[in-house]
């Protein structure tokens, strides 16, 4: 059995330019975007991801502008109606659900199981081209005319409105399909592929989450193609499903859409929840608390997940039964993501807590996270959510659970894995100014929200009441800040590619396998399959910082006291 | 390549009686193939003749979807070797079947809950009409 | 030996006990990849292992694995359309009755059994894989093959049926015939079929007479379009059908398709077709002429197909339930999204024939065949279940 | 406001609803019965979740003020603590259960009474199009909502094109309006006044322009109010009744009277226009085609126009339809 030390000394070899690794393997543009390398498709996705955040993005800055004043500041009705929905259908289906599995996942997922690959590369690569066509998709409707709809495309005004809305619809449809593969490639992967030694509670929490992303990702997207399909049959062929000039019944719509759209909020935050299970331990240097409910209640989330779509439609004409059932058992889903932010929280007790960028972005994800599914809560009290429903509180809800959860924790992972991932430090004091500026632009942005919505500001409104006007401005204040922080961050990212690899195989003193080899990684991950003894947050006190390369290696001495 | 998949040394070896578990997988014998497919042909024979008798309203409905359950479950046990395969496989089938009753059984039952209002309305528009 | 990894991760409660030792091959050196293992007997051995497995039995699990999480999609991509399904029919059973008498039970019987031939044929197929028996592969394939495009043929013919008889999703959904002027169901209920048209008769005795406005009643009853039958050259029907054009769609569909909408069956003159007038007059008729209360064998067929309302005035003027259309929907939906599935289906087996024109297959390397045998089995499963649902409606 | 939309101006700007004056911070004024539960239960949710997340942020600050590692360098180490902890694992699992449980019942409870509008209560029609509230009366239908104070009003909902939703912030009450069916709200008004009412369900263009007011009467006023419409609209000689029906039905927000095009065609000089139809017909503008367009609005749709117009069939009498007649007779 190859012994952990052995694996140690691959660590103890620092990374050096010259050496052989994935980014430096094949030259030439054909290269990557034939590569069926689980790094390389990864690293294509990140930036894809990336590019179409920014386009987001923009859509948001313009929206909130628009904002400053009631009435037209700079666009019109319609243009604002096409743009907030792009803004939603980008960031859902383009930035989001891909982001932190397809991106991140790629690159690290296999790492951490000490695996040459995903179980099938080429499903992977095509997932990938699915993701560009469905882009295509999305931009065709875009530079077309814009769908209106809301990237909700309720029926029957997706049906009838005058806009482009089947590309776009066809966009979603096809970015179903290809975060259904990464999901399939994923799950197979970790079953079949995991290292000897790994069983499943050494698997590391990103790991975990990924899965239980994976599997609602399965579950649950196929339901969203289907729906959307019928609602292109029925605007094009008017075939009376949804219809109800037709005898078609609008609901039912809603039923369909969100068997998959709430499951698919779990799709969007629950890698997130991996990412700072994988960070905070790290940044704190001390084994994760409570590892076991963490993991286990990410499997609880995603299949409760699935029991509580109709707590959108309380007053969509759903039936008080369905209502009551739904709303109870959404209730449930509090319990499990309230155990993983105590188990977070705890396992910096005792620590010795680092506050690098990856951890600030984790401490702001707790911040945010917090405020948003204690604001959740709100939602799910029937009486109450009568009168929040489709006010500014349910957009600054999804917002701090959306931005604030999933964004900010892909933002984590990247700095976490920006070293692994391309073999280069970033400047970690304008990261840690950037992480700042986002945190408070976050809040900013949103907060005031809260108080807009309940006060009875409805969502998707181009034209207000004067007097809402003073937290419209202060939000959309927040929300230039944030384009400052992003606008920094990518800055500062893309100028550390641009100096000689300087990242050590170890930087942040990990323990996950992805961390035993150099940065960037060899092209075939491990010149020695590893084999797995230990958890993947034990022994850190069997690292050592050497200065010299700025990283961590194995304390060979430390082993041997240990053993 | 296709010589190495020629030699058909192995085979004969590997599988003298094609009922055991060389191999990567399980081999299921002709003469069971060929008796499922019996089996299938014929409940789907039954399953025509039952609809000329009248079981009540819901009894023809839930006959025939028995008879295509007991057929699903032949296909899926034989010829899709789930009987020999791993269990892990057959808890995920089982689970889609979950959740798809579970997506139909609550749809339908709220659409069930509200169609009194849409008949109501429908009902209105025809008074309506009238005037 | 070295499959134990994978064994360690098969079973998702296995312990995290560390297994015994794994000798994972021999690793890749930079530049080993390539070619498959010069130092690597098991892929030296295996043309057909990808680098990133060990062995083949890992490859051919992680496939199957693969394969089955594929199904799993599969069968929720279905559960949408199925659940349409069963809305509607739960609340339009009569919709259901109606429209299954204008399906063929028999073409649909044949294909079932053309689908479960050809699931025995793959199934075959994977055997003759494991086995290696090139020959009997490739002939089971073929064989599948050809049900499969025997399958799309049959629902060819059947669909080009349901075309020319105007059975069309939506708007343009407009039977040339009328439900009990057809011999399947004559067949079942003689008595309802004349007795619907004794009805349809008097009624056009009595439109002869009677003004413009009492026409549309077949229309509006039960929210019906008016069909050739019905109010065959009746200039005021026909009238209103066009004057309420929602422009692009046909006539008989948009009358049927707004009874909700108080639009939906105004006239340009204003005239208002409604529920009351006509059947007043035609009920008062009928106690003029004394006939007896029909018999139930009379009625029974037709109010379970919504042909007449169950409250005796409705039961003067028969014509289609409401939204009848909607059942062609789903049936067109749901059998053209499996047609979908066949077609693909035969696309993957003349894939697999041409690697079993190459011999390629063998105990070691089955993978391909064996999930392209799953995925039929899937089409086929779905289809035991379409079956029923839409031709053995009772 | 400065600057507003083409589509606001056609209403005179005093039209906007306007919430009244409110001492609570985070809620608009409560002027129904239900109200007051709701606001409770809204509060107490928010000092509770106060108290969880200062709890929260607390435990994190404090942890990374005192546990904070001086450098890499210095190689510390965390000190022995234990990894987990089932009881506390348990502890913090079962109280926020308990505490959901209370609000799923509490929720539960004040959503029943919600849904369940008292025997007897005033029943009022409310039609949803885009991009109207209309309300129906007895004399006929109104842009807003009127009702009397401290008597339950149930709202009876539909809508004629897409979804639109209902949504009356100081009553605590929304409900959407479906095409193809009912839906239904009720509330019982505790203040007289003037409050907003916002359409709270995408519906296209002018969404955020659907608004309209509830006007809650004192006592026997609201019957007085419903006397003086009726005379009002006998009175009134026909074009007047058309103006009135004309800022009231809606039609002002597809229909400019100054020749500007919106969704639909300007009413300035179309009497006796000869217009050019989707269908390659045309025809001069008569009476009998204005009624027509009036009930059946897709029979006869002027070219290059959206044929979105709703039905009037059975909303207006037909001394209001010669009223909008002689109303578009007199634009010239």
């Amino acid at each position: 059995m190859a012994s952990p030390s052995t694996t140690a000394d691959v660590v103890a070899t620092p990374s050096s330019s010259d050496s052989d690794n994935y980014l430096t393997h094949d030259k030439g543009i054909a290269s990557w975007l034939l590569t069926l390398d689980h790094k390389r498709i990864g690293v294509m996705y990140l930036a894809s991801v990336l590019t179409a955040f920014a386009l987001g993005g923009t859509f948001a800055l313009i929206l909130r502008t628009e904002l400053l004043t009631p009435g037209k500041t700079i666009i019109e009705h319609d243009t604002y109606n096409q743009m907030f929905t792009m803004h939603g259908a980008i960031m859902v289906f383009l930035v989001i659900i891909p982001g932190i599995p397809a991106a991140l996942g790629n690159i690290a997922l296999p790492l951490q199981l000490g695996a040459k690959d995903v179980a099938f590369p080429k499903l992977n690569l095509a997932s990938y081209y699915l993701w560009v066509l469905g882009a295509v998709c999305m931009l065709t409707s875009l530079v077309t005319s814009a769908a209106d709809t809301g990237w909700t495309f309720y029926a029957p005004y997706s049906t009838t409105t005058q806009t482009n809305v089947i590309p776009a619809a066809m966009g979603a449809f096809i970015l179903g399909f290809s975060s259904i593969f990464t999901g399939l490639n994923f799950i197979v992967t970790i079953h079949k592929l995991r290292p000897p030694g790994m069983g499943w509670f050494r698997m590391p929490l990103f790991t975990w989450a990924l899965y239980s992303t994976a599997l609602i990702q399965v579950l649950a997207t196929p339901v969203i193609g289907i729906t959307l399909l019928m609602m292109m049959v029925e605007r094009t062929l008017h075939i009376g499903i949804f219809d109800p000039t037709l005898g078609g019944d609008p609901v039912l719509f809603q039923h369909f859409f969100w068997f998959y759209s709430h499951p698919a909020v779990y799709i969007m935050v629950v890698p997130g929840f991996g990412v700072i299970g994988d960070i905070i331990p790290v940044f704190s240097r001390k084994r994760i608390f409570g590892y076991k409910f963490i993991a286990v209640s990410s499997l609880a989330i995603a299949f409760l997940g699935f029991l509580v779509w109709g707590h959108h439609m309380f007053v969509a004409g759903q039936s008080l039964l369905a209502g009551s059932i739904f709303s109870a058992i959404t209730f449930l889903i509090a319990i499990p993501t309230a155990i993983k932010v105590f188990n977070w929280i705890t396992t910096m007790y005792k620590g010795r807590i680092h506050l690098d960028t990856p951890m600030l972005y984790a401490l702001a994800f707790l911040w945010v996270f917090t405020i948003g599914g204690l604001t959740g809560v709100f939602l799910a009290v029937m009486s109450v959510d009568v009168h929040l429903h489709d006010t500014y509180f349910v957009v600054a809800h999804f917002h701090y659970v959306m931005m604030g959860g999933a964004i900010t924790a892909l933002l984590g992972g990247i700095h976490y894995w920006w070293p692994k991932a391309f073999g280069r430090m970033y400047n970690e004091k304008l990261g840690r100014i950037g992480a700042v500026t986002v945190f408070v632009g976050l809040n900013v942005t949103f907060f005031p929200q809260f108080i807009l919505g309940s006060r009875g500001m409805p969502r998707r409104y181009y034209n207000y009441l004067p007097e809402f006007q003073p937290l419209h401005q202060l939000s959309t204040f927040g929300a230039y800040m944030l384009g400052v922080g992003f606008l920094m961050t990518a800055v500062y990212l893309i100028q550390s590619l641009r100096k000689k690899p300087d990242a050590p195989a170890n930087p942040w003193g990990s323990r996950t396998l992805e961390w035993t080899i150099s940065s960037p990684p060899p092209y075939y991950n491990f010149h020695t399959p590893p084999t797995v003894t230990r958890g993947p947050y034990d022994d850190y006190e069997d690292l050592v910082y050497d200065p010299k390369i700025k990283g961590y290696v194995e304390k060979k001495s430390g082993r041997a006291a240990s053993a | 390549m296709s010589e190495h998949a020629h030699s058909s040394a192995h085979p004969e070896a590997a599988h003298g009686d094609g009922h055991d578990d060389h191999g990567l997988a399980h081999t299921t014998p002709v003469w069971l193939l060929v008796s499922i497919l019996g089996l299938l042909l014929l409940l789907t024979v039954l399953t025509v003749s039952v609809t000329s008798f009248d079981l009540g309203s819901e009894g023809n409905l839930v006959v025939a979807m028995v008879i295509a359950t007991v057929k699903a479950a032949l296909v899926v046990t034989f010829f899709m070797h789930l009987l020999w395969d791993k269990k892990f496989h057959l808890i995920l089938f089982l689970t889609s079947v979950l959740f798809v009753m579970l997506f139909l059984s609550m749809t339908t039952t709220d659409r069930g809950e509200y169609d009194k209002d849409v008949e109501a309305f429908r009902a209105a528009q025809a008074q309506l009409n009238r005037k | 030996m070295s499959d134990r990894a994978p064994e360690v991760a098969e079973t998702p409660k296995s312990s995290s006990a560390p297994p015994p030792a794994a000798d994972h091959g021999h690793a890749h050196d930079d530049h080993g990849h390539d070619d498959h293992g010069d130092h690597d007997p098991i892929h030296a051995a295996n043309p057909h292992l990808a680098h990133h497995f060990d062995t083949p039995q890992q490859q051919f699990d992680a496939g199957k694995l693969g394969i089955w999480l594929f199904l799993l999609t599969e069968v929720l991509f279905f559960a949408g359309l199925f659940c349409a399904y069963t809305v509607y029919r739960a609340m339009r059973p009569e919709v259901f009755v109606y429209a299954h008498y204008f399906l063929d039970t028999r073409l649909g019987a044949i294909n079932t059994c053309v689908l479960l031939v050809s699931s025995l044929t793959a199934a075959w197929a994977v055997r003759n894989a494991q086995l290696g028996q090139h020959a009997l592969l490739k002939l089971n394939i073929v064989i599948t093959i050809c049900c499969a495009f025997g399958f799309l043929g049959i629902k060819y013919v059947e669909y080009h049926h349901k075309f020319e008889d105007g059975l069309l999703p939506g708007p343009r959904f407009a039977p040339t015939e009328q439900v009990w002027e057809l011999p399947s169901f004559k067949a079942k209920h003689p008595e309802a079929a004349e007795y619907a048209e004794r009805l349809v008769k008097r009624a056009e005795k009595l439109e002869g007479s009677k003004q413009g406005a009492a026409v549309p009643a077949p229309a509006v009853l039960g929210g019906a379009a008016p069909t050739s039958s019905t109010v065959a050259g009746n200039p005021p029907a026909a009238a209103s059908a066009a004057a309420t054009g929602s422009a692009p769609l046909a006539p008989g569909a948009v009358v049927e398709a707004k009874p909700e909408l108080p639009h939906g069956t105004t006239t340009s003159a204003g005239t208002s077709p409604a529920e009351t007038a006509p059947e007043k007059t035609l009920l008062s008729e009928t106690t003029q002429n004394g006939e007896g209360r029909p018999t139930l064998e009379q009625v029974e067929p037709l109010i379970a197909a919504g042909v007449i309302g169950p409250k005796a005035e409705n039961r003067d003027v028969p014509s289609r339930p409401r939204n009848a259309h909607v059942f062609f929907s789903v049936y067109f939906f749901m059998t053209g999204l499996h047609g979908i599935h066949v077609a693909v289906g035969i696309g993957v087996w003349i894939w697999m024939l041409l690697k079993a024109m190459k011999n390629e297959f063998g105990p070691n390397y089955f993978g391909p065949i064996d999930y392209t045998a799953l995925y039929w089995h899937l089409v086929d499963l779905i289809w035991i279940y379409l079956f029923p649902l839409l031709y053995l409606i009772h | 406001m400065t600057m507003v939309s083409p589509l606001l101006l056609l209403q005179p700007a005093t039209n906007l609803p306007k919430f009244p004056e409110s001492d609570e911070f985070w809620m608009p004024l409560d002027a129904s019965v239900t109200a007051h539960d709701t606001d409770w239960l809204y509060m107490f949710m928010v000092w509770g979740s106060v108290i969880f997340a200062v709890a929260i942020f607390a435990a994190m600050f404090y942890f990374v003020r005192v546990y904070r590692a001086k450098s890499r360098e210095a190689n510390e180490h965390a000190e022995p603590s234990s990894e987990h902890n089932t009881t506390l694992e348990i502890t913090w699992s079962v109280i926020p259960m308990f505490i959901v449980v209370a609000l799923f019942v509490w929720g539960f409870q004040g959503f029943v009474s919600l849904r369940t509008p008292p025997k007897g209560a005033l029943e009022i029609q409310a039609t949803g199009q885009k991009w109207k509230w209309l309300f129906d009366y007895p004399h006929g239908t109104e842009d807003a909502l009127h009702v009397p104070v401290n008597v339950p009003v149930r709202v009876v909902i539909h809508s004629v094109d897409v979804l639109h939703s209902l949504y009356l912030p100081n009553f605590r009450v929304k409900m959407d309006a479906v095409p193809g069916r009912y839906t239904d709200l009720w509330f019982q008004a505790t203040k007289v006044g003037d409050f907003p009412i916002f359409c709270a369900e995408y519906c296209g263009t002018s969404h955020s322009d659907m608004l309209s007011h509830v006007i809650v009467h004192a006592p026997g006023d609201y019957e007085k109010w419903l006397a003086e419409q009726k005379k009002k609209l006998e009175d009134i000689p026909l074009p007047e009744l058309g103006k009135l029906l004309y800022q009231k039905q809606g039609c002002s927000t597809c229909h400019t009277i100054d020749g500007t095009r919106l969704i639909g065609p300007t009413w300035k000089g179309m009497f006796g226009r000869t217009e050019k139809f989707t269908d390659g017909k045309s025809l001069a503008v008569d009476e009998n085609y204005i009624r027509e367009s009036i009930l059946d609005p897709q029979a006869k749709v002027v070219d290059t126009y959206p044929p979105s117009m709703p039905t009037y069939q059975g909303k207006l009498s037909d001394r209001q339809l010669s009223g909008i007649i002689e109303y578009i007779k007199s634009l010239k």
